[in-house]
């Protein structure tokens, strides 16, 4: 069944203010404390949210299970597939030939304490968004795997 | 009867671990070379200013590459159980 | 003038241990929840007060992570006990 | 459409206050602007259809958005200061008479009820339970229902509030 | 000196929310005492300097944890058995 | 100094309030006078210990010109603001289902919601 309406409707405003702070989070992953695997819960939490405030006929029709299987495994290819273009470079497995390149991502960092700049670190925030993504469809997928088992049972 | 006997290893185990503690030198690790080299070349050879994310990311890529493949079984796992304890619900898995 | 921000985070831990004692009798699992419900609260207070004193901004928003992520988890538990989930 | 751009700026707005200060262009480097367009389109795609589910577009104009900091910081700070000064006393005086009574109002929209129930959580001595999902009357619990309330069926929304009255500042945000 | 009191203050509420968890017989009460743990415990990392930890912790114990708790509780039963 | 006055201020108003909230979490008789206690005086402390936070951020600012503090306010505020959006929403959450389990308030002169069969 779906809560009530001030849920329901906290939740649809909360669903963006979580999926930008996540974003925001996996995005700063070389700056700040947090990376892929946090900044993935952070979102798949607001993915629970909106299940939480909805009944599971409703959720079925805004959140697709296959997509976030497709999520999952594209994250995970993802993230093999930027360690694998390495090799293609001809260097080693998980080489970061991005950093200090001047390109994506590329720009260098001077010695010591200093705030930090986005346009760094490489292949680094390309990992981290891979993990994000992973992580995000895998826990929302667990959450809404085991909500569908529940409400298949008590129909039978 | 199993309750006490519980309690006792519990307490036993307690007393083991605390033994542990006791002896253990924290905050003084020894000499490895590998923690100063990070420091030292981190944000010049990767660019970052976040050394644990360099780390995890970088010099040990392939640990980060295992997690995630055991989040991904994980995940497998629930999908495949609930799955088969749901029949009707395969159609619009495909 | 006495640093005050020391003394305050003592008061809120000291506050936080006291709502263990409504989880401990609460007799329904709602007044647990209730209890649960303002530790979060004294929580994310005491966690900006401390990122105030270590003066780094990144600590600030463990503590915005933790006020929209405790969130979730209540409602969990208020679907449950309401009999809806 | 109009879901979609909605969406898109109010996510860049939370983006761009969160990485204010990192650069030189106003408070923000290029790198976060570029990046800050490209995650609020992300968001935007994914919860369009989660910011205006009732297809109301009166909050698109945004001089409505400059009323609710006004509110906020006005009558509500009042109100609230008021509130927590009863609760302070009732807590100490255990002098306390609860009881559910009902209230309604005349907000018709999602989100003027969805303030004017978390106005009424958070001020004059009292929690919304629940709702009537049609006629949008609230339940509430007060913690000192006044003399002769009781004997009401239903009360008007503006007698639970004795400083300022929020029911019509909603009126003139939400509607 | 302040400071190692808050200290051994967060651990003795560690010990007693992990004692709960053990003690109660109502499994939602204990699904409730070991999210307690899980926003200690993520204090405590605050309190030592550690936000990554302390975010991952938030992140999936306060809010992902206690939920996928609740819901196997809701499939399976409330409350636990003697054996 | 008047800022260190207002911090200390603000500071000794959270702090009370929080207090006041924890007591009467223990002291009140059922589940709905507790919440009250709860969600007004635990989020009105917090925000005011917010507040502290956030003018200790901006005098440091006008002291040492470090762009770093005013984003540490603003952080704080955006805090401030999600603690007390989710705090009022959760305790509706809570009420709302304690009283469709059959908690009903003890000591209470009326019921509406039980009359009207909900």
């Amino acid at each position: 069944m779906r809560m009530s309406k001030i849920v329901r409707f906290s939740a649809d405003m909360l669903f963006g203010a979580i999926l930008i702070f996540g974003f925001y989070i996996i995005m700063h992953g070389h700056l700040t404390p947090g990376g892929g695997f946090q900044g993935g819960a952070v979102v798949a939490t607001g993915a629970a949210l909106v299940i939480v405030a909805y009944s599971y006929e409703e959720v079925l029709g805004m959140i697709k299970k296959a997509g976030l299987m497709l999520q999952e495994s594209a994250g995970l290819v993802m993230f093999a597939g930027v360690a694998l273009i390495a090799i293609g470079l001809g260097t080693t497995f998980f080489f970061n030939f991005l950093a200090n390149s001047g390109s994506l991502f590329g720009m260098s960092v001077p010695y010591g304490p200093n705030s930090g700049e986005l346009n760094t670190a490489g292949v680094l925030p390309l990992m981290n968004i891979a993990v994000g993504i992973e992580v995000w469809g895998g826990l929302a997928i667990v959450i809404l795997y085991m909500l569908s088992g529940i409400s298949k049972a008590e129909e039978v | 009867m199993r309750k006490s006997l519980s309690i006792i290893v519990i307490i036993l185990f307690g007393i083991f671990l605390s033994l542990i503690a006791i002896d253990l030198t924290f905050g003084v690790p020894d000499n490895t070379g590998m923690d100063d080299y990070f420091i030292q070349n981190g944000q010049e050879q990767i660019a970052t200013n976040n050394i644990v994310t360099t780390v995890v990311f970088d010099y040990r890529g392939f640990d980060t590459l295992g997690e995630s493949t055991v989040l991904f079984t994980a995940v497998i796992g629930v999908a495949l159980m609930y799955r088969k304890l749901i029949k009707g619900d395969a159609d619009e898995n495909e | 003038m006495i640093d005050p921000w020391y003394p305050a985070v003592l008061i809120l831990i000291i506050l936080i241990c006291l709502c263990f004692i409504r989880l401990i009798l609460g007799p329904t699992p709602a007044d647990r929840v209730v209890a649960v419900d303002t530790v979060n609260t004294l929580t994310v207070a005491s966690m900006v007060l401390l990122g105030l004193i270590y003066q780094e901004v990144i600590f600030i928003d463990v503590a915005i992570v933790y006020a929209l992520l405790s969130f979730v988890s209540t409602l969990y538990i208020a679907k449950y006990i309401g009999g809806e989930l | 459409m109009i879901a979609f751009f909605l969406t898109f700026f109010l996510s860049l707005f939370v983006y761009l206050i969160l990485t204010a200060g990192s650069g030189n262009v106003g408070l923000w480097s290029v790198s976060e602007l570029t990046a800050g367009v490209a995650l609020s389109l992300v968001t935007a795609a994914i919860a369009r259809k989660f910011l205006c589910r009732a297809g109301n577009y009166r909050m698109a104009n945004p001089l409505r958005f400059l009323l609710i900091p006004v509110y906020v910081i006005g009558p509500f700070f009042l109100e609230v200061i008021k509130a927590n000064l009863d609760v302070a006393y009732r807590v100490i005086t255990m002098r306390i008479r609860p009881g559910i009574i009902r209230v309604s109002s005349e907000l018709k929209t999602d989100l003027g009820i969805f303030m004017l129930a978390n106005s009424i959580t958070l001020t004059p001595g009292t929690i919304t339970v629940d709702i009537d999902e049609k006629t949008h009357d609230l339940f509430i619990h007060n913690i000192n229902v006044g003399t002769g309330d009781e004997q009401k069926l239903v009360l008007r929304d503006h007698e639970l509030f004795s400083i300022a009255d929020l029911p019509a500042w909603i009126r003139r945000i939400a509607e | 000196m302040i400071e190692t009191i808050i200290h051994v203050l967060v651990i003795a509420g560690l010990v007693v929310s992990a004692i709960l968890v053990f003690y109660f017989r109502d499994l939602l009460a204990a699904a409730l005492a070991s999210g307690l743990f899980s926003f200690l415990i993520s204090l405590e990392f605050y309190i030592l300097q550690a936000p990554d930890v302390a975010v991952s912790q938030a992140g999936i114990g306060a809010g992902l944890t206690t939920a996928i708790f609740i819901l196997a509780i809701r499939s399976t039963k409330r409350y636990e058995e003697d054996v | 100094m008047i800022a260190e006055w207002i911090i200390v201020a603000f500071l000794a108003i959270g702090v009370i309030f929080n207090a006041l909230g924890v007591i009467g979490l223990l002291r009140f008789p059922d589940l709905y006078t507790r919440m009250h206690a709860t969600t007004k005086a635990t989020t009105f402390g917090s925000v005011f210990t917010t507040l502290a936070v956030i003018v200790y951020a901006v005098s440091l600012y006008f002291s040492t010109i470090e762009p770093q503090f005013i984003v540490l306010g603003i952080h704080a505020l955006i805090a401030a603001l999600a603690l007390a959006f989710t705090n009022a929403v959760g305790s509706h959450a809570i009420a709302r289902a304690a009283h469709r389990s059959g908690i009903l308030p003890v000591p209470a002169v009326v019921d509406r919601l039980k009359e009207a069969g909900r």
